[in-house]
């Protein structure tokens, strides 16, 4: 499964882009159901970090379809997942 | 669930004095309205670190921020006796004394409007994804954040 | 003691949406201002006794409304951080729809603004000697007192 | 001395103008003080609602050279004197 991620403010920056593409995720945070793989938002946490550690400095939340994750949650292939540094609007 | 039609808060560039004239007109039919309470974000040319911000460039997650204000629009209307609500947020480059924010409330009783306009500013900051770049002559910085304001 | 120039708070017949938005509009070159807040009363066609009121006609004591305002502006300078702030009250027959009262309030933050702008909306109500008289198609009562608003 | 009198709101019907000039106060609460004769705010009230009776069922406030009054206050021949029913502007 590959995992589109939205980048929004300064987070844009340091991604270089306004998504990221993600295709390799930690393996031992995935699971086998059924016939997919599914992953969770921690997983996809720890492999951004990896791949762009300036991101671990960064404060940013993660969110699934719209809404901000305070746990750890699945994620479905059909999820709209992004990365959200702290609002500045107003 | 969300709600098939979707308001868009968002507006490309300034919001005008114009704009802000017009919709003030359109309530003039709604004839229980009583009082109306407004508040305008301009954009302020502050001095960081001894440069003064020419403008303001907004990006937001609009989809995420459409959805949220929708949410955010029931509650205030389940919580304050309104007439009517309207929210307006600029996105792109909003030169300095521009104005960026627009939250318009009429009820028909002064209270009502009042206190829900001013709830209303402090929920578009704190859970709208909207970010600010602050532009100086040569450079910016990233708005500061507006979880402790 | 009186200052020589005594801001003139009254307007014959009603604010209109224009006059506010060129009110606005004049604050662009204001650049140290981050907020405005603007409280605006519109004449409610509330029905008393089973006749809808069409119109409010205010009069007042003008000198001694201005008078008083005047000390009240320099109470609320003194008290809240304030870009500056202006205040209309029509006089005469206003109908309902009709903004009759436009307070506004600017400051480099909101809270300011809002808070300022609030307490001016409680103050002229309650200080200021204008009175209101609501219209019937036949006949009128004098519109009861902000005493205990 | 003669006295005009400002009247406003409710307070024009009872008296039919928006003025009233008063000639004769109750002696009793005038004071001889060099060539003039001094009155005060109680007396001014107290004449006008013998002039008025309706007006002892309404409610209002005097006022002098523009401040309300809220103690018997010696009134000059030029000053600004007004009755005030309770304010009901915005």
């Amino acid at each position: 499964m590959e995992i589109k991620i939205l980048v929004f403010g300064s987070l844009v920056e340091i991604v270089g882009n306004n998504f990221i593409e993600l295709k390799e995720l930690p393996s031992q945070t995935s699971i086998h159901l059924k016939d997919d793989i599914q992953y969770d938002t921690n997983s996809i946490t720890e492999s951004l970090k990896i791949k762009f550690p300036e991101l671990s400095k960064m404060k940013f939340v993660i969110s699934v379809d719209r809404n901000i994750i305070h746990e750890n949650t699945i994620i479905h292939s059909s999820s709209e997942i992004a990365i959200l540094p702290p609002f500045s609007g107003g | 669930m969300i709600e098939k039609k979707l308001k868009n808060i968002f507006l490309d560039g300034p919001i005008s004095s114009s704009f802000i004239g017009d919709s003030i007109a359109k309530h003039s039919t709604k004839k229980s309205i009583g009082a109306h309470s407004l508040f305008l974000g301009q954009v302020r040319n502050d001095i960081i670190q001894e440069k003064e911000v020419l403008a303001i460039e907004y990006t937001a997650y609009q989809e995420m921020a459409n959805e949220k204000m929708q949410i955010i629009r029931e509650e205030i209307f389940s919580k304050y006796e309104l007439t009517c609500m309207h929210v307006y947020h600029s996105l792109g480059r909003i030169e300095s004394g521009e104005i960026s924010l627009f939250v318009f409330t009429s009820s028909p009783h002064r209270k009502a409007a009042i206190d829900a306009c001013e709830e209303m500013v402090e929920l578009i900051k704190k859970e709208l994804p909207i970010w600010g770049k602050e532009i100086f002559e040569n450079g910016y910085v990233w708005k500061s954040s507006n979880e402790n304001v």
